[in-house]
C-alpha cells in the first residue's frame, strides 16, 4: 500500500512543490487502486482529474505563491486529539461492517439489483455506470453539472478581470478606484439619494 | 517556451488527438468508461496543452472569453432543456423516456443529449478555471488593477481579532 | 402543468436562471433578471406551502422514475416552510441588492455575482426540497461553492481569509455529511429518506449505523454553526457585502438546521435519535452554552455586522434548544424562532448595509450619532432589536415564549430562566448599538451622510414590518410550524 | 477473515485521518487543501470499497450479453463520480482563494496572516 507512504510522505513534506507532485501520484494510484475495484468510470475521472487537472491548478498557484512551506514548531496537540477522536469513532462503526467483497452485504441487496438486471433491457445502455448517472440519478448529475458551473462562476469572480486592450489597463485601474464610489451616482434613476 | 520547436511540433500534432480521443470518450460513454465529464476534461486539457506551449495570448485568440462563457452557460442549459422538454412532452422533469417515439429510444437520446451538455460544461470550466489562473499569472504586476477598491474604512473595518 | 410540476418547477428554474443570467452580460439586466427569477420562486414556494397545508405531503418523482431508484422529491409541509423562508428572504433582499452591489462589488463582476446568488438560491432550496441523502451533498455543495465566493467578494482583505476558512470547515462538514450518508448507504443499501426510514430500524443498534449518525450531525452541525462549531461564521458574515451577509444569515444557517430536524426525526427517527444515542442533554448544553458565551462574545464587539453574526451564533442556541426538548411544543417553537430569527436578522443586516452603503463602516464609534443623519433606518434597527430581545408584539417575543412554555412544559424551570437571562444579554448588545447611534454626538458632522435610497429603505421596511406583523398575528406561522412539528414527531399529519 | 475483511477500510481509515491532520493542524494553506483532496479521496474509496464484489466485474455488460457475471454495484460509483467533480470544483476554488489571499497579504501562511490581521486592528 504505498498510499500509505505517500500520504504520510506528504504531511511531513515542507517543500510544496514537491507535495503537489506527490499529490498527483497520489492521485493516480488511487485511480489504479479503483480500477482493481471495478470502478473504471471512476478510475478515469480520478487520473483525468486527481492527476492531471487538479495537479495543473496546484502548480499554477504555486507559482503565484511560495513554494516552501514555513517550518513550525508550534505544538499542535488538539488538531492530533481531534483527529484520533474521529478515526476512533471511524474504527468503532467499521467494525460492525460487512466484510469486503461479500456479495451479500446489504449494499448489493436493495436497489442495486435493481439497476445491474434491469437498467441494459430499460434503458439498451451496456454501460450500467452511465445509465444510471443519467438517467436513473440524473438529477444528481444536472447538480453535479450546476457545481462545475458554480466552481467555474466562483474562480472567475475571485480571479476573473475585465477584459480590455492592454494599454488601457493601467488607465483603466485608476478609473475603476475612483468609480468605486461613484459608480453608482451614474448607474441609473432608481438609486434615488 | 516561444523557442521550443520540438515541443511546439509535437504539440500541434498531440492538439488533435486529444481532441479525437475526447470525442471518443464523449460518445463511447455508452459502452465502455467514460462519459460527458471525462470527455470534458480531456478536451478541456487539449486548451489547456496549447496554452502552456503557445502562450496564453495565444490560447485567447483560438478562445475567447465570450465563447466561453457561452459554452458554460450552453451545458448547462442544455442539460436543463432536456428536463423542460421531458417536462413539455408530458413527462416529468428529465423523463428521457417521453422524448422519442419509445421508451428506449428516448432513453439513449436523453442521455446522449444530456452527456454532451456535462461535456461542453466541464470543459469549458476546466478552460475558464485555468485561463483565470495563468491569467493572474502572466500580469502579476497589474494584478491590483481591478478588485482594489480604495479602502476608506481601513483603520476601522478591523478590531476584530479574537477570533 | 405548473401544479403539478410545481416542486420541480421550483428547482429547475432558478438553475436554468444562472446560465442566463451568466449570458445576458450587462449588470443592470442579470439584477432584473435574478430579481424576476426570485419573486417567482416566491410565488412558486407560496402555492406550495398552500398546497401541503390543504392536500398533505406529496411525491415528486424525477426522470419518472419511482422512488428508492430514482431520485424524488418529498415535500411536506416543513420544508415547504422553509422553502418560503428561502425564498421570501431572497425575493426582499434582491430589490435591496442593486445599490448595495453597485457600491460594494466592482461593476464588471456584477454579472456573476448575480449568477453566484442565483446558483445558491438553487442550491439552498434544493437542500430543502429533496428527498435523497446524496442530494442533499450536491446541492449543499452548490450553495457553499457560491457562497465562498460571494463572501470573498467583501471589501475588506479579511473576506479572502474568512471566505478560506468557510471553505475549509466547510468542506470538512460536507465530507463528514458524505461518510455519514456512505455509512447509511452500506448498512441499508438505499439512499432515499423514506427508504431510509424505513430500513434503518432494522440495522439500528450496528456501529456503522451509529458512526454515520455521529458524522452525520457533526458535519451538518459544522455547517449550522452550532456553537463549540462555529467558528467560521462571525468573520464570513462580518466581511461579506451586506447583501451577502442579509442573505445569508437568514436563510443558509436555516436550511442546515432544516437537514438535521429531517435526519434526525425522519430519517433516523427520535427513538434513535433521542434513546439510542444520547442526542438529548447533548443538544441541551451546547445550546445553552452557545445561547451564552456568543451573546456575551456579541456584547464586547466593535463592529456592528460581527455583532450581528455572533447574536446569529446565539440565535442557533435557541433553535437548537427547542430540539432538544423533543415534544411537538418544542420543535413548534424552533421551527417557529427559525422563521422570526430569518426575518429579524434579515431586516438586522439590511439595516447595517444601508448604514453601510452611506458610511462605509459599520464600526460602532463610526456610527454615533447616526440616528439623525438616517432616522428611517435605525428606526428599523430598532425595531427588529427589539425583536431580537423578545419585547412583546414582536415577532422574537413569539417564538420565545413558545420556547419557554415548551421548556416549562418538560418541568425543566432552570433552563427556562437561563433563556430569560440571555435575552438581558440580547438587551445589552443590541443597547450598544443604539446608543452609539441615538445618544451619542456625531464626531463627523462634516461627512456628508444621508438616508439610505429608497429602493434599500423598502426592502428595510418589508422585513421590519413583517417582524411586527407576525409578532401580533401569529396565525401563518404558527399555522405552519404546528403542523410541521406534529409531521415531524410522527402525530397526525 | 474478519480481520482481513476490514484491512481495505483500514488503510481508508488511516488516509483520511492522515488527510484531516493536514487540513487541521498544517498552517501553510496550499497544504491545508493538499490535506482537503487527501481527505475527500480517501472517502471515495470508502464508498467504492463498498461497492465492491468479490469475483464481480466492472458494472459494462460486455459484448453480446454476459450472462451469469457478478458485476460490482454501480451506485458509489455513480455517486463518486459527483463526488469527485465536487472535490475538483472545491479545489479549484479554494486555489483560487489563496492566490487572491497571497496577493493581499503577501503570504499563505496562516499565522503570518493573522499578525497582519491583528496589526490591523
Amino acid at each position: 500500500m504505498f498510499l500509505v507512504v505517500i500520504a504520510i510522505a506528504i504531511v511531513r513534506m515542507h517543500n510544496l512543490f514537491a507535495t503537489v507532485m506527490l499529490s498527483g501520484i497520489y492521485s493516480l494510484l488511487m485511480a489504479s487502486i479503483f480500477v482493481v475495484l471495478d470502478a473504471v468510470d471512476v478510475a478515469f475521472t480520478e487520473a483525468a482529474v486527481g492527476a492531471g487537472i487538479s495537479t495543473v491548478l496546484m502548480l499554477g498557484t504555486l507559482s503565484l505563491t511560495a513554494s516552501r512551506e514555513k517550518i513550525h514548531v508550534r505544538p499542535s496537540i488538539m488538531p492530533l486529539i481531534v483527529v484520533i477522536a474521529t478515526g476512533a469513532m471511524l474504527l468503532y462503526g467499521t467494525a460492525g461492517m460487512p466484510d469486503f467483497g461479500d456479495p451479500m452485504a446489504p449494499v448489493h441487496q436493495h436497489v442495486a439489483p435493481r439497476y445491474i438486471n434491469e437498467s441494459p433491457i430499460e434503458i439498451g445502455v451496456p454501460n450500467m455506470v452511465t445509465s444510471v448517472l443519467a438517467s436513473y440519478r440524473g438529477y444528481d448529475t444536472l447538480g453535479e453539472l450546476a457545481v462545475i458551473f458554480t466552481a467555474g462562476v466562483g474562480v472567475m469572480l475571485l480571479l476573473g478581470r475585465r477584459r480590455k486592450p492592454k494599454k488601457l489597463a493601467g488607465e483603466a485601474a485608476a478609473k475603476d478606484n475612483k468609480t468605486a464610489r461613484a459608480d453608482d451616482s451614474d448607474s441609473k434613476t432608481e438609486v434615488s439619494t | 517556451m516561444r523557442h521550443h520547436l520540438i515541443l511546439r511540433v509535437v504539440t500541434k500534432l498531440l492538439i488533435p488527438l486529444i481532441m479525437l480521443f475526447a470525442l471518443y470518450v464523449q460518445f463511447h460513454g455508452d459502452f465502455g468508461p467514460g462519459g460527458g465529464f471525462q470527455a470534458g476534461v480531456i478536451f478541456g486539457s487539449a486548451f489547456i496543452v496549447y496554452a502552456l506551449v503557445f502562450g496564453l495570448e495565444n490560447a485567447e485568440k483560438v478562445i475567447p472569453s465570450g465563447y466561453l462563457m457561452a459554452l458554460l452557460s450552453a451545458g448547462l442549459l442544455l442539460y436543463a432543456g432536456v428536463g423542460f422538454a421531458a417536462m413539455y412532452r408530458g413527462g416529468n422533469f428529465l423523463d428521457y423516456g417521453v422524448l422519442a417515439g419509445d421508451f428506449i429510444a428516448g432513453q439513449h437520446l436523453g442521455i446522449l443529449l444530456v452527456e454532451l451538455g456535462v461535456g461542453i460544461t466541464v470543459c469549458a470550466a476546466m478552460i475558464v478555471i485555468f485561463f483565470a489562473f495563468a491569467g493572474r499569472g502572466e500580469s502579476n504586476d497589474d494584478a491590483e488593477e481591478d478588485d482594489d477598491f480604495p479602502s476608506p474604512e481601513v483603520n476601522s473595518s478591523s478590531k476584530s481579532g479574537e477570533a | 402543468m405548473i401544479a403539478a410540476h410545481l416542486p420541480a418547477l421550483l428547482i429547475a428554474i432558478p438553475l436554468i436562471a444562472a446560465p442566463v443570467c451568466l449570458l445576458l452580460g450587462r449588470g443592470g439586466l442579470a439584477w432584473a433578471w435574478s430579481t424576476l427569477v426570485s419573486w417567482l420562486v416566491f410565488g412558486l414556494s407560496w402555492l406550495m406551502l398552500q398546497k401541503t397545508l390543504i392536500s398533505g405531503p406529496f411525491n415528486y418523482e424525477l426522470g419518472g422514475w419511482e422512488a428508492p431508484f430514482g431520485i424524488e422529491y418529498q415535500v411536506d409541509t416543513l420544508n415547504a416552510f422553509i422553502l418560503l423562508i428561502v425564498a421570501a428572504i431572497g425575493a426582499v433582499v434582491m430589490p435591496y441588492a442593486r445599490a448595495s452591489v453597485n457600491r460594494e462589488v466592482p461593476a464588471h463582476k456584477h454579472t456573476l455575482f448575480y449568477t453566484a446568488y442565483l446558483l445558491c438560491l438553487t442550491g439552498l432550496l434544493g437542500i430543502t426540497i429533496t428527498g435523497d441523502a446524496f442530494n442533499v451533498f450536491v446541492f449543499l455543495e452548490i450553495s457553499s461553492l457560491s457562497s465562498y465566493a460571494m463572501i470573498a467578494l467583501g471589501r475588506d482583505p479579511k473576506a479572502l481569509t474568512a471566505s478560506f476558512q468557510y471553505l475549509i470547515m466547510g468542506t470538512i462538514g460536507a465530507t463528514f455529511i458524505l461518510i455519514g450518508i456512505g455509512l447509511m448507504y452500506q448498512m441499508t443499501g438505499t439512499l432515499n429518506m423514506a427508504d431510509l426510514a424505513k430500513r434503518l430500524p432494522a440495522v439500528e443498534d450496528t456501529r456503522p449505523v451509529m458512526a454515520a449518525f455521529a458524522f452525520f450531525i457533526i458535519g451538518v452541525s459544522l455547517k449550522l454553526a452550532l456553537f463549540p462549531l462555529h467558528m467560521w461564521l462571525p468573520n464570513a458574515y462580518a466581511y461579506a457585502p451586506s447583501v451577502v451577509t442579509a442573505f445569508l444569515a437568514a436563510t443558509a444557517t436555516k436550511v442546515s438546521v432544516y437537514v438535521l430536524y429531517r435526519f434526525v426525526f425522519t430519517v433516523f427517527g427520535q427513538s434513535f435519535s433521542f434513546d439510542v444515542i444520547p442526542l438529548e442533554p447533548i443538544l441541551l448544553v451546547l445550546s445553552l452554552a452557545g445561547i451564552f458565551v456568543a451573546s456575551a462574545v456579541a456584547i464586547f464587539q466593535t463592529n456592528v455586522k460581527r455583532l450581528l453574526a455572533w447574536s446569529s451564533v446565539a440565535q442557533i442556541g435557541y433553535i437548537m434548544l427547542g430540539v432538544s426538548l423533543i415534544t411537538v411544543a418544542g420543535l413548534t417553537a424552533s421551527i417557529l424562532h427559525i422563521f422570526n430569527h430569518a426575518v429579524m436578522k434579515g431586516a438586522l443586516f439590511l439595516a447595517m448595509g444601508a448604514v453601510y452603503y452611506q458610511v462605509g463602516s459599520v464600526q460602532i464609534s463610526d456610527l454615533n450619532g447616526i440616528a439623525k443623519k438616517m432616522p428611517y433606518t435605525m428606526f428599523a434597527f430598532v425595531i427588529a432589536g427589539l425583536g431580537l430581545i423578545g419585547v412583546p408584539l414582536t415577532g422574537g417575543f413569539i417564538s420565545k415564549w413558545y420556547l419557554i412554555t415548551a421548556v416549562l412544559e418538560r418541568g425543566w424551570w432552570p433552563v427556562a430562566v437561563l433563556v430569560l437571562l440571555s435575552s438581558l444579554l440580547a438587551v445589552f448588545y443590541v443597547w450598544r448599538v443604539v446608543e452609539a447611534a441615538y445618544f451619542k454626538a456625531g464626531d463627523n458632522d462634516d461627512v456628508e451622510v444621508r438616508e439610505a435610497p429608497l429602493s434599500m429603505l423598502v426592502p428595510l421596511y418589508v422585513l421590519t414590518a413583517a417582524s411586527v406583523w407576525f409578532g401580533i398575528d401569529t396565525s401563518l406561522p404558527l399555522k405552519a410550524s404546528t403542523e410541521a412539528a406534529r409531521q415531524l414527531m410522527g402525530i397526525g399529519g | 477473515m474478519v480481520w482481513l475483511g476490514h484491512f481495505n477500510y483500514w488503510i481508508v481509515i488511516f488516509l483520511m485521518m492522515a488527510g484531516f491532520y493536514t487540513v487541521i493542524a498544517r498552517g501553510n494553506l496550499i497544504k491545508k487543501i493538499v490535506g482537503l483532496n487527501i481527505f475527500q479521496t480517501s472517502v471515495f474509496l470508502l464508498y467504492i470499497t463498498m461497492g465492491k464484489v468479490k469475483g464481480g466485474t466492472a458494472p459494462i455488460v460486455p459484448e453480446g450479453g454476459g450472462e451469469g457475471l457478478a458485476y460490482s454495484n454501480p451506485i458509489p460509483h455513480v455517486l463518486i463520480l459527483t463526488a469527485i467533480v465536487v472535490g475538483v470544483a472545491t479545489t479549484s476554488l479554494g486555489l483560487a482563494l489563496i492566490v487572491r489571499i497571497r496577493e493581499a497579504y503577501g503570504t499563505i501562511e496562516e499565522d503570518e496572516i493573522q499578525e497582519i490581521e491583528d496589526k490591523s486592528s
